[in-house]
């Protein structure tokens, strides 16, 4: 089994889970994070003084699907999480060695 | 001569009024997305600083000045030119007439600020402040004029509003509706979430609204009187029905009752009696406000059918309600005046006249002056800015940063 | 005579108490978790649209009618049958009665919503709905007639309750302690972390309480006079009084003075002094107030030996503040009364007896609603409903989505 | 002889000016980080507490006491001995003495609250408890004296002060800007991120602030007469026309107009109009409020070339803004008084006087106390304390849990 | 090392934690995360107009520990959790290749 | 490659933020998380009532790096969030086995 990581701005959520449900992702954790890369952040200005926020507000999407369908998981929030921009963000791919359903305790690709 | 008490009621009165901008800043701002929360706040807030100068360089002469031919005031009070400690011949002969024009200010600047309710999320901050300045010299001056003026021309034909139903309210609400047709959707609108994002500050403006409504509604009576008294108690019932009525509609229509039901509704309520405040009993206001809440709990679910953007419903709200309210008044009028159930259908067809005017006019106005601007600066924010959100495109601030 | 200044101040006193429910909704709104914010929210609102429908249909005519033995009012004011714009001939001599009226209305839609305070987070909404209205019939309106109404038997015993030490807050007070301890605990009360998500609202809350309060107090006296004045200065410095005191105790206490500390201080000395407000000079009002956060504050303490769950406190601080400010009116009655430092023990004894009185009777009463209520409908929400929140559950809306 | 309508709207003004207080500590709240939000509020909350106290101990003897030599007052009204329910002899002879009494304690308090701006983030609690409570001795009172009792030295020079624009607004801006200084600037500033955690609570304060403020000038006519409907017209103007003066200045400078300057405008112009008010036209009004705007959005850019960190601005718009307005008070005067413009150049100079008076005695009174306070318990919390955030470490208690 | 991965119901926070301790748990971090899954959402209406919300509010657990405690840290998380409805979570095992403790520098095992 | 976890004190982010941009990390996203270890919580006293909170804010940097850098940028890492006290955090490297840019579709080390 694998993990995916994705990073993908904030607006693109919503695509991208009709995407991976479409293609049979049963379940996926998110979480508000902030993100720093080639994206440039952005200034405020509070009574005239400047303050440069570098961080800015993305997703992070989080599953564990079975090694085969990994590289198409991947494939499908790339192209919908996709407008082309810089600061589209990442997908990474880890190794998992187990999961667990927590209702019933079952383990393995049955779990997910 | 100068009454202590009538002069210290409409300070009071118009001390509350203006905190009803405030309070519709805060009312409107929990209802949009946290990324818009300062525009939105935004939006009431230059309203005060705008229009007050307006008001004073040529609001008051518009609206108040030497009547020329019922339609608009003569430029006579220029800069508050005449305009001082003494009262006036024509308004409010017991206070001076420096607080009939502070009071009546109050009024012109939360009536485009009404407005902005329909335009959030994604009108250019430029645009809306010329709007408002243009909407008040072009729409509210004259209508003001028209009902409340010595000699305006719906006063003249004996159009009953107590504190602005038609001037505030259906100028407001029609407006709005227009601005909202004219500017188009939100982005994603209405597939995406467009949810509240703090009911608790809007519950906040919802609780200084009421509560600067006795301003309003009372303080209209121009005196400590019995008809503001009436004025007050006829304000708080309407409040209280319609935001219990608005309850009932959502019980049953959706299965459960909101916060967000019962501040609606109050509002709803207290935009409707808002003409009919100092003409009807309080049983008279129990079923205005009772209509209000059903009425326009059900104008605010059309919305959804006929698929226009009024983001936050100052047309569902401040139009129907005020209509409904205006056409009420013609029904329910019993102090002072007399409505369609003490016999008097002329009063009825008066209000029905009144109400379609300022439809037709406040809806042409507005469109003509959005053009104008659409075609000088354009309207809309850019399609990025719309998606990061105004506060930090328009404004370069956060409204919250809590952790 | 209709005095415009006493109508003036009278309007601007009951737009005072009105803000007070909103107040009262943010004051507790903030101490609770944030997934039951906007059902806390809602208790308070609730109760602005129910009483006052309740006030106008029975309410005024229970407490206010034609006396009936020194118990009840008579039915001869229902829907506000005869109270008109001219001065009644029994209360308020210089408004006209619907002000009165109006003014007396505040006060019967806060006192439910005080009660709000020890049963939220967990209890059905019309469950709750039913027990203010119930509560209003069988316990307000009874308990006001007694004390405030010409005939009213405690009144005429000689008890002493200036704005509602007895009416309001002990009322409420004592309902609260019977309400908490016929719903239960919240689940998981104590061992979870029941802490305040917001105590930014809270304060916000606070500060409309104290500026409403100085309405509640001072606009008792039903008229812009001498006793007006006292009052509202005797209930500046109680509050002040108090919310020192309870920083000190706490300091003393748990080695840190704490915001809500301050907060919880001060609105306990604005109960303690309710009562007392124009009987007693600046300093009697010292005292009650440096009284008042001490004793709350231990009140509040033994809560947690007790193991009753008053969520919010609403027992320790208005049936407790309340005590001690009946109590104290008898010891520091100076003005327009008599009180045990001026040597009156009769008008002590009084006291005490008024305060016995109203103990029993509301806790009796409250038990026996409940018992009803829960036979019919049931009180609480499913266990599952609580762990979500009720602002989900019962009313299908979320008070925060800040990101 | 007791004037009802003066006493109705004496009471009013005085809860609008007592509800500034928590709008200060909305508005200061707001602007802090999160971790800091509680300790702000309390801030002004624990003015409240201890000045109230303060005051009827032996503040307003100090203030309005028999005068002693044109510099203090003496004690005889030592808890408020002789402070009745009859007018007074030398103030406010329309009202009972203890209503002008009250009236004077909100403006003590508020004004060392104002001063909190300068040092949040980083003072110690109980240091700052001492300090409020011996600068109101040390400063606050004396200076009130000087300008406003009957015999104060600065009153009988002929200096204008309206409504406190020295007593109230340099006192506490050149205060602030010494505490400052004495206190140093919070860890790490400038460098890191200090920005506003909560506009919304900002824009609530602004909101209260601006409606208390019709209170604290047109309350200062002592009386509902044209002068108090004078003020409260140029009160409203001027705050309007700061507002936008300040977004033009933000507009023109760093190419947006934001929240924050809308509302710190606003609070500008109604520092500025304070001391005049009463004393010049609504014209005059304009000037003063435009001219607010952009000096104070100036001085508050210039902090960050002068490098100290008065926090929130309190030198900035109130020390600054006070200034402009004593000046500009002795420039348009025209209302029962006259200024430069009118030809009084002895007024001017006058004017110029009080102000240099005030800030040298304030600024050597706070550095004095200041200085004692540092040697007994110190003026910061740890470093450790700082980084924490003070709620937690000083209160034991936190702003937000909002998930 | 292994790192262990869980996803619960937020309520249940407080019991997993201490188990987890009881075992002789250290350390651990958490995160609010929202989660789609099996566990249907749920519907907000705002004057009359509804929204389905599709991310449930849950709470991640990250927490490293040795090999050998792995599997005894997952069941302890599993039986904590368990409320045995749907939406109870999943548990993952991810493999971890150093520690450091920022404090002392250290690696390994004596990091945790 | 390598992902780099590192849990740190807030207050530390922007040194190591800059103390990674300067050894040549371009990228990284960071959220805020809650810390349960050695250090202890804290109280707060609500009406006379404690509630200790046992979980400390912390931010959580995560970020993917090149085999060859890993060691480098824990280190880096170790040095700028050090503050010597009970709390500091920790940091910890996994393996991952695919990297991908959403922009571009990149894969391995140019999509870092
Ligand atoms: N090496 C990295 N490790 C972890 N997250 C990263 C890394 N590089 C970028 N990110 C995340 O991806 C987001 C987008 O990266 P950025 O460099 O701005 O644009 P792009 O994805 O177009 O290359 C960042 O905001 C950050 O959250
Ligand atoms: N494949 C997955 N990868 C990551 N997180 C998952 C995955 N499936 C479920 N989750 C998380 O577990 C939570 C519970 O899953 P769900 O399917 O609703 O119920 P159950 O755990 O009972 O099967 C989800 O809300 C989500 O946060
Ligand atoms: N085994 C662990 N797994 C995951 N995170 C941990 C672990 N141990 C500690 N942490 C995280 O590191 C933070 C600091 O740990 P702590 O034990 O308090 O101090 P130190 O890092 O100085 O040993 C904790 O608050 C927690 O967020």
């Amino acid at each position: 089994m694998k993990k995916i990581e994705a990073v993908i701005k904030p607006f693109k959520l919503d695509d991208v889970k009709e995407a991976l449900v479409s293609i049979g992702v049963h379940g996926m954790t998110i979480t508000e994070v902030r993100g720093f890369g080639r994206q440039k952040g952005h200034t405020e200005v509070y009574r005239g003084a400047e303050y440069t926020v570098d961080f800015l507000p993305k997703v992070k999407i989080e599953m564990v699907v079975p090694e085969d369908l990994a590289s198409k998981v991947a494939e499908t929030i790339c192209n919908a999480a996709k407008t082309g921009k810089i600061g589209d963000g990442k997908i990474f791919i880890l190794p998992v060695e187990e999961v667990m359903r927590i209702r019933t305790g079952e383990t393995g690709k049955d779990a997910l | 001569m100068i009454s202590g008490a009538d002069t210290a009621w409409l300070l009071v009165a118009s001390a509350l009024v203006m905190l009803m901008t405030p309070g519709l800043a805060f009312f409107y701002g929990g209802m949009v997305r946290s990324k818009n929360v300062l525009n939105t706040l935004f939006l009431s807030f230059i309203a005060l600083a705008v229009i007050t100068l307006e008001w004073v360089v040529i609001g008051y002469s518009m609206a108040f000045g030497r009547d020329i031919g019922g339609f608009i005031g003569g430029l006579n009070h220029l800069f508050l030119h005449g305009v001082g400690l003494t009262p006036s011949p024509n308004y409010a002969s017991t206070v001076p007439v420096l607080v009939f024009m502070i009071f009546q200010m109050m009024f012109a600047i939360i009536t485009p600020a009404l407005i902005s309710g329909a335009l959030v999320e994604r009108m250019k901050f430029s645009a809306y402040v010329w709007f408002i300045l243009l909407w008040a010299i072009l729409v509210y001056n004259p209508v003001c004029h028209w009902v409340w003026a010595k000699g305006g021309w719906l006063g003249k034909l004996g159009a009953l509003d107590f504190a602005g139903g038609t001037v505030v309210h259906i100028n407001a609400g029609i407006s709005a509706l227009i601005v909202a047709l004219v500017l188009g959707k939100r982005k994603g609108y209405p597939s995406a979430n467009f949810v509240p994002h703090n009911l608790t500050l809007t519950a906040i403006g919802a609780g200084l609204l009421w509560f600067g409504w006795f301003g309003f509604n009372a303080g209209s009576a121009l005196g400590a009187n019995q008809t503001a008294a009436l004025a007050f108690v006829t304000t708080h019932i309407a409040a209280a029905a319609a935001s219990f009525s608005w309850l009932m509609a959502e019980w049953i229509h959706v299965g459960k009752p909101s916060t967000l039901g019962a501040v609606s509704g109050l509002v709803a309520g207290l935009v409707a009696i808002t003409p009919a405040a100092g003409f009807v009993s309080p049983i008279g206001a129990i079923f205005i406000g009772l209509g209000a809440g059903v009425i326009c709990y059900i104008s605010v679910l059309l919305k959804g059918k006929f698929g226009y953007d009024d983001s936050l419903d100052a047309f569902g709200v401040h139009g129907v309600g005020g209509i409904w309210g205006a056409i009420a008044t013609g029904i329910f009028a019993c102090h002072n005046a007399t409505g369609l159930l003490s016999g008097n259908v002329h009063q009825f067809i008066v209000q029905v006249i009144a109400v379609a005017v300022s439809i037709v006019y406040a809806g042409f106005m507005t469109f003509v002056i959005l053009k104008v601007i659409q075609a000088i600066i354009g309207l809309r924010v850019e399609a990025e800015e719309e998606v990061t959100g105004l506060d930090l495109t328009s404004h370069g601030e956060t409204g919250y940063k809590l952790v």
